[in-house]
């Protein structure tokens, strides 16, 4: 399916396999691992797809640009993005279209949100995960308490969302004073390492911290032990994701919430796919329903099918 | 005086030289841009596999785009052939990009004239290199360091300007610098395109070119690269040559970041994050020695395009599991020195 | 009595010359900075069975900086670079956290899991050192191979996912304590020592610093090259191993796209702030130490202090760039010269 | 030259290094149209007192006039653009640039597209063509040409500026007699057009066959300026070294004298040794306690056939026998295992580790033989370092000092040492004598006979022919690469005898080319 001009081969469905250029982020965490695989396992030879998976190389925009282009000029027939960076795209999105070749964002938007340039967005939506959170910490501590941010990298779109989300929900309740925030570019060890420094700095007076993912979470948690607290009575810890060590640790109660920002949605992608490429109308936007775990018990009860 | 000095000639003992042997000393003496030819003949190899195994590389729109898309490499490549060709390293490339870009966007949406915030944008290039080049000349840091240091300061700079995507305005000048113009147009987007970007690097590959062979400054990056303390004894302005190279990289990556920026219309503080190596890998396959002394800047070029091309075709197979793409581009890399190191070695044994 | 002050300034004339001294300057300059900021930043506690304070967390950050500081100490003696050292450290993270979560948690499993964890590590450090001595390849892109590949192998043995696992007594490596003492700081110490005795009391030190040096002289005098190029790689690649199993074993979870990222840049910050030569030649492990202690000293202010995350890059820059300048000779001898001009005018002053 | 003013006037010079006085108060005057010899012993200050006029080093005291200005130049560029080029005493040149490129270097002839290097070529081929170096091949790399011709390639390039004062620290050190004679046609051209040449040089032939005037340094201090005419050989020498030198002159006919006879088993044995390109498949044999000379014109391959015996290149063809039994010598490690020594001729990159102290350089070897898990203790170094500093009057005779810091022919005594020290029963010498004053010259010649003496086999490469005469046995003359012929020594041989073999060769080959 070389991407002809009127292309019959999805309707007819028949043995010409579709040809999906998927440009993703790649190895970054235990979400994107579960996400990526997750689309991968969707778009299979059976389904009548020929996925072909580029991703970043050290989550450079710039390799997924020339991914994209790639896919561009070797005419496939749908392109999935991921984009590492919301902005930017403009360019690329342009020549897509040029091509006749229906883009779909999957996950991360693009900035400035030109709906013109894409066919549907399929995400779970990083506002509102994060509300959830700060939503969770405002009626946890009604007294108030001090609380410290874990952020991934400085600059990154799913970072600044992520603060928008928690800042606009909190910042107007009195009590909770944010007594800083650091990143730990997604990861335990740093994450750690970090926590340890910042309890010291503030004689262990931290009531709650928000961790922007699972692992920088699980990684305060440690520092917490280390410091002699105990994770979820003297220091709680929410984070978003909601990969299986989490909830496992939300089960032992060593995290105190954690909202999940749902990975897998391949079977809704698929289904969005074909109705693009049948012609059909679909939504600008599709938000992945998710769930938040905000208990032990929640999180034992849907342990046992966590797939990620 | 009957016996007159008869040097070395490297034909066999005893004998006049045959022509073959003259072939071969002119051969010899060419042996510097050998592994440059082999980067070429496998450039070449790479796009006819490609073509082979995967098609539409040999177009009109992959080709132009293989040249638009690595126009920034190019030039980051040039810059960084002048360093290493004295033996140096500049490590500061990809961050001051970062730092150039965002000052350039933020500067422009604020009302300044494109053409200054582009000049501004160059000028930041400039001074960060100036400043590694003082670290290193007068101060007497190593280059690997005191470049380091630059790439921390701009890429700090850059974060504490912003950390959310600066964005263009829509009818920014600079948005032109990126207008593709149509050579030829094809069948929907199969163009041969060209941008201003392409033709900048162009442009900058040609001066690269001529400074490197034709000027007396490129000749002492050469001698210096050789040996510094010859180069100094020898009378050559090295001080002013080795300060020199360090702005020429600096104000190439700033013209980088120009061209990057018209591309993608906005510019972060986490752009470039590891675009030097992608530059030091460039300049390697193309042939110029780290140790410094022997290259040219078209090999650098040539390798700014493998990598491009290279990217392309793993992406076109795109079979290949995420975890094995770093796996892969690190086994083309060593496939590459060693083949270089093969053929130099073959030469050198056939010639003697 | 002049006798004694002379031979007392010649003393601080050899300190202040000493590189490594204006590391230790620095630290106590970045401690002094962090008491004003909290006036018990110095304090060391008691509690639960061990000590527990900043300096003892610096400790523990260090130990993984100083295993790859010492490694990589002895590689640029040999006039070598190893970029890999990142990539090795989550190699043998990946390994051990993949074995560690398939057994189940005995002290003979760990001691099972860092074997083959080290001997991976090593494998893939004697890789490095036979591109460099046997196939010749320059030791920056050698590195950079392994570099590249080394994630990708990581990624390759976990599949691409951040594994976790349990086992106390690995676990105990990094976190527990001996005699109120880091486990994990003791072992590095010793393990620095281990090396530093038999790289000083054997001549394998004079050996690295004469390949270094000058590596065609020091064939022709005996030194065998390879061997110990070979050699040196591999320790790098062993020690690498350890900081990653160090750093792992903290948090027992890999991260392999996190895990020991960029680290090769610290370790040779470390190693140059040390006083060791990027060129070769001259090497002080003990140097490396200091610089090891100062970056997590510098790591850990930063955090303190709560320097915001955009501006962490450009704070380190700054001290970077400072303590180049400190230990570089033109800036010294600006300060003797002043200091001469002051002695004179005072003698002068006596003497009219 | 009587008239005029002197170019350059250098008057009260004192530089200082840490630990040594290199230069103290020193007067020197160079005048236009003379050929004016610097004398010393090694490490009197010679290169020293070039590198403070040139800029190199900074001056702590004293003037220097040039053309009756006061001037302190920058470094070499400066001195360069008032007209004074100067060919430092090693061989400073680009090896990863072609001959021409390093004869032209800085001063490439422009045209309006830059520079034009069809006329820079043109150039470097005339200023070569007046060294007798017109058949160079000017795009040929640098480093595939000798040390010899290198040198010879640096003095073109100082000639190219056309200077005004032309310095030559010992250009002369690696050239043999014909280039030597095509250099000084040059050196007399060039005075007659009123350059001012300064030179210097450690052999005395060449001092009275070309220089107008000697300015004698001792220990950095000076000791006189005077017309070469007044001033006789003996005399000379007493005032470089300060003391009588009438033990030194009676050393070179006492070995020639002493005839060895071989006897028994030879020590080594080789048979078709040969490299592909280097060296021609040679026959040799050598027995204990003699010493054999090669000789030859520079590239006749003496260098490639020595470092075939060490293992420093592989050989391609032959077999060599060591104490009769069938040995495969490939590389260094080998060598010395077998108690084999190489001393290069090229001290610089071969030999000396310049920023490692006098000690480590001196136990380097021996260390490397024992392998680094055996380390020699402290004391042990300290024993061997005394003994060979004392042996070989190294000065200064401190073992902390990095070498780089003694004078070129204290270098090579301590390189000398290093080889003595790892006890070798063959020692094989590259141009052991290059660059050394006359003292240090009859120093390691004693040396060697003496060792000779002990049992130790030598051999001996030297391009001062009468030198080779003087100490060996037996003497192998080589050409293109390939033995001519073996001759016992005797008091029948002399330079001449060797020079006119050589010849005979070439007339004979000339014909046949022809
Ligand atoms: N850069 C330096 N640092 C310290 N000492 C030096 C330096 N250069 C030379 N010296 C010392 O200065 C003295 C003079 O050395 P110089 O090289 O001028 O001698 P020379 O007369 O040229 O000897 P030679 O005939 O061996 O070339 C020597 O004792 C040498 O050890
Ligand atoms: N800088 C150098 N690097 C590598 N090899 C060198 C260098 N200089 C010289 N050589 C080697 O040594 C040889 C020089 O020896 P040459 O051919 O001149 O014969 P020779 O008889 O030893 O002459 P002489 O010793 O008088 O120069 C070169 O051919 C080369 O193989
Ligand atoms: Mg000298
Ligand atoms: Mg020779």
């Amino acid at each position: 399916a070389c991407g002809g001009g009127d292309d019959d081969t999805s309707t007819s469905g028949g043995d010409e396999l579709v040809t999906v250029g998927f440009v993703a982020v790649g190895p970054e965490g235990g979400w994107r691992q579960a996400n990526e695989a997750n689309v991968q396992d969707t778009f299979t030879e059976e389904a009548g797809f020929e996925l072909k998976y580029a991703p970043a190389t050290n989550l450079d925009q710039r390799s997924q640009i020339d991914a994209f282009t790639s896919f561009v000029d070797e005419g496939v027939d749908v392109i999935l993005l991921s984009a590492t960076e919301g902005a930017g795209w403009e360019d690329s999105l342009r020549r897509a279209q040029e091509a006749e070749i229906p883009v779909i964002l999957v996950d991360r938007g693009i900035e400035p949100d030109d709906t013109s340039l894409y066919v549907t967005r399929i995400a779970p939506d990083n506002y509102e995960v994060s509300t959830a959170v700060a939503e969770w910490a405002v009626s946890e501590f009604p007294d108030g308490g001090n609380y410290f941010v874990l952020e991934g990298p400085a600059g990154v779109s799913v970072v600044n969302e992520r603060n928008r989300g928690w800042d606009d929900a909190v910042a107007s309740v009195p009590g909770l004073v944010k007594v800083g925030a650091q990143t730990a570019n997604w990861s335990t060890e740093e994450a750690k390492s970090v926590f340890e420094t910042v309890l010291k700095s503030n004689n262990n007076d931290i009531q709650l911290v928000f961790a922007q993912n699972d692992e920088m979470g699980l990684g305060a948690a440690i520092a917490v032990e280390e410091a002699g607290l105990t994770p979820g009575v003297d220091v709680k810890i929410a984070t978003i994701d909601g990969t299986k060590p989490a909830l496992e640790a939300l089960a032992e109660g060593r995290l105190s919430f954690v909202a999940e920002y749902n990975p897998l949605f391949g079977e809704t992608l698929l289904e969005v796919v074909e109705q693009v490429l049948n012609g059909e109308e679909v939504e600008p936007y599709i938000v992945v329903p998710s769930e938040t775990f905000d208990s032990p018990e929640a999180a034992t009860a849907a342990l046992p099918s966590r797939k990620y | 005086m009957t016996v007159t000095t008869r040097p070395p000639t490297g034909s066999a003992p005893g004998t006049a030289p045959s022509l073959a042997e003259r072939l071969g000393a002119r051969l010899s003496a060419r042996l510097s841009a050998l592994p440059t030819v082999a980067a070429l003949l496998i450039f070449v190899g790479m796009i006819i596999y490609g073509e082979a195994a995967y098609g539409r590389i040999v177009q009109f729109n992959t080709l132009s785009n293989l040249l638009v898309n690595n126009s920034h490499l190019i030039i980051l490549a040039v810059g960084l052939t002048f360093v290493i060709l004295t033996g140096g390293i500049d490590l500061s490339v990809g961050a001051v990009i970062a730092f150039s870009s965002v000052a350039g966007v933020m500067l422009s949406n604020a009302g300044w004239h494109p053409v200054a915030a582009v000049l501004v944008m160059v000028l930041i290039g400039s001074v960060l290199g100036l400043i590694s080049g003082v670290l290193i000349q007068y101060f007497g840091v190593q280059p690997f360091i005191a470049t380091l240091a630059t790439m921390f300061l701009a890429r700090g700079l850059a974060s504490m300007l912003s950390t959310v995507p600066e964005r263009l305005a829509d009818d920014s000048a600079i948005r032109e610098l990126a207008t593709q113009l149509k050579i030829i147009d094809g069948d929907k987007v199969n163009d041969l395109v060209i941008t201003p970007g392409v033709i900048a690097a162009i442009v900058i590959v040609v001066l690269g070119f001529l400074v490197l062979h034709r000027t007396r400054f490129g000749r002492t990056v050469y001698a210096i690269g050789g040996s510094e303390q010859s180069a100094t004894l020898m009378g050559l302005p090295v001080p002013a040559t080795k300060l020199g190279i360090y702005v020429i990289s600096g104000t190439l990556a700033g013209i980088a970041a120009v061209v990057y920026t018209s591309r993608l219309g906005s510019a972060q503080n986490i752009t470039g994050i590891g675009w030097e190596l992608d530059a030091i890998a460039a300049v390697v396959i193309g042939g110029t020695l780290l140790t410094g002394g022997t290259g040219f800047v078209l090999g650098s070029v040539v390798g700014a395009l493998v990598l491009g091309l290279m990217n392309v075709l793993i992406t076109r197979d795109g079979g290949i599991r995420p975890e094995m793409t770093t796996i892969i581009t690190g086994g083309i890399l060593l496939v590459f020195v060693i083949l270089q190191r093969v053929l130099a070695a073959r030469r050198r044994a056939t010639q003697g | 009595m002049t006798d004694v002050a002379s031979r007392l300034a010649a003393r601080r004339g050899a300190i202040v010359r000493n590189q490594a001294f204006w590391g230790v300057i620095a630290i106590v300059l970045l401690l002094a900075v962090n008491v004003v900021a909290d006036p018990g930043y110095l304090s060391i506690g008691y509690n639960s069975g061990h000590l527990s304070g900043n300096l003892i967390d610096i400790l523990r950050a260090s130990a993984p900086i100083l295993m790859i500081a010492v490694g990589m100490c002895l590689v640029v003696a040999t006039g070598g670079i190893d970029l890999s050292v990142g990539s090795i450290m989550v190699v043998a993270g990946a390994v051990s956290m993949e074995l560690l979560s398939g057994m189940d948690g005995t002290t003979g499993d760990a001691a099972l899991t860092l074997a083959i964890a080290l001997g991976i590590a090593t494998v893939l450090g004697a890789v490095n050192g036979v591109l460099v001595s046997v196939v010749g390849l320059q030791p920056f892109i050698s590195t950079l191979v392994m570099m590249l590949a080394g994630r990708g192998i990581a990624k390759v043995i976990t599949g691409g996912q951040n594994t976790t696992a349990d086992n106390d007594s690995f676990a105990w490596l990094a976190n527990g304590y001996v005699l109120g003492v880091p486990v994990v700081f003791l072992l590095a110490i010793v393990i620095v020592v281990l090396v530093a005795l038999l790289v000083r009391r054997s001549a394998l030190g004079l050996m690295l610093e004469a390949i270094g040096m000058d590596s065609r002289a020091s064939r022709l005098a005996g030194v065998k090259r390879r061997s110990l190029q070979l050699t040196v790689y591999s320790v790098s690649g062993l020690l690498a191993g350890i900081a990653g199993v160090f750093a792992t074993a903290s948090v027992m979870t890999v991260d392999v796209s996190r895990t020991g990222y960029q680290l090769e840049l610290d370790a040779i910050l470390a190693v140059v702030i040390g006083g060791t030569s990027l060129a070769g030649g001259k090497f002080s492990i003990g140097g490396a130490v200091i610089g090891g202690l100062l970056i997590a000293t510098l790591d850990k202010t930063v955090v303190f202090l709560g320097v915001p995350a955009a501006a962490t890059p450009a704070f380190k820059a700054i001290v970077i760039v400072v303590l180049c300048l400190l230990q570089s000779e033109r800036v010294r001898s600006l300060f003797r010269h002043r200091r001469a001009l002051r002695a004179q005018s005072q003698k002068e002053a006596v003497a009219a | 030259m009587t008239g005029a003013p002197p170019i350059v006037e250098m008057t009260g010079i004192s530089i200082s290094f840490p630990g040594v006085k290199a230069l103290d108060a020193v007067d020197f005057r160079l005048f236009p149209g003379e050929v004016h010899t610097l004398m010393g012993e090694n490490g009197a200050g010679k290169s020293t007192l070039i590198k403070a006029l040139t800029g190199v080093y900074k001056i702590d005291e004293g003037q220097i006039l040039v053309a009756g200005e006061e001037r302190r130049f920058g470094g070499t560029a400066d001195a360069q653009a008032a007209g004074i080029a100067t060919v430092y005493q090693e061989v400073n040149l680009c090896s990863n640039l072609s001959i021409g490129e390093n004869v032209m270097l800085g001063h490439e002839v422009r045209g309006p597209f830059g520079i034009n290097w069809k006329a820079t070529h043109r150039a470097a081929a005339d200023v070569l063509a007046t060294l007798g170096l017109e058949q160079l091949d000017l795009r040929r790399p640098l480093a595939t040409l000798s040390l010899a011709i290198q040198q010879l390639v640096a003095i073109s390039r100082a000639m190219v500026t056309k200077p005004k004062v032309l310095i030559l620290d010992e250009p002369t050190s690696s050239l043999d007699a014909n280039e030597v004679a095509n250099l000084f046609t040059v050196i007399r051209r060039l005075r007659d057009q009123g350059v001012a040449i300064l030179f210097v040089t450690h052999f005395l032939d060449q001092v009275y066959a070309i220089s107008d005037r000697i300015t004698v340094l001792r220990n950095g201090g000076f000791v006189g300026e005077y017309p070469t005419r007044e001033l006789d050989r003996t005399t000379l020498i007493s005032k470089m070294i300060g003391k009588d030198f009438a033990t030194l002159r009676s050393l070179g006919s006492e070995r020639q004298s002493h005839h060895y006879e071989p006897r028994g088993e030879p020590l080594l044995k080789a048979e078709d040794l040969g490299r592909k390109g280097s060296s021609e498949p040679t026959d040799l044999e050598l027995h204990q306690g003699e010493v054999l000379g090669l000789a030859g014109l520079l590239g006749s391959g003496r260098t490639e056939l020595a470092r075939l015996l060490y293992g420093a290149d592989k050989p391609d063809s032959g077999t060599v026998w060591l104490r009769g039994k069938k040995t495969d010598i490939h590389n260094p490690t080998a060598a010395l295992a077998h108690r084999i020594a190489f001393s290069s001729e090229n001290r610089r990159d071969e030999g000396i580790i310049r920023d490692l102290t006098v000690r480590e350089n001196l136990v380097l070897a021996v260390q490397a033989k024992r392998g680094w898990f055996r380390p020699l203790s402290r004391k042990e170094q300290d024993a061997l370092v005394r003994k060979y500093l004392t042996e070989l009057n190294v000065r200064p005779a401190d073992p902390e000092r990095p070498i780089k810091f003694l004078s070129g022919g204290n270098q090579q005594k301590v390189l000398l040492g290093r080889w003595l020290a790892t006890e070798p029963d063959l020692l094989i010498l590259d141009e052991p004598t290059r660059g050394i004053d006359v003292g240090a010259k009859a120093e390691i010649q004693a040396a060697v006979a003496a060792l000779a003496a002990k049992g130790v086999a030598v051999v001996f490469i030297s391009s001062e022919l009468e030198e080779v005469v003087r100490l060996s046995d037996r003497i192998i003359v080589m050409k293109d690469h390939r033995k001519l012929a073996e001759l016992e020594n005797g008091p029948h041989v002399t330079a001449e005898t060797i020079v006119a073999v050589i010849a005979d060769e070439g007339d004979d080959e000339e014909g046949d080319s022809e």
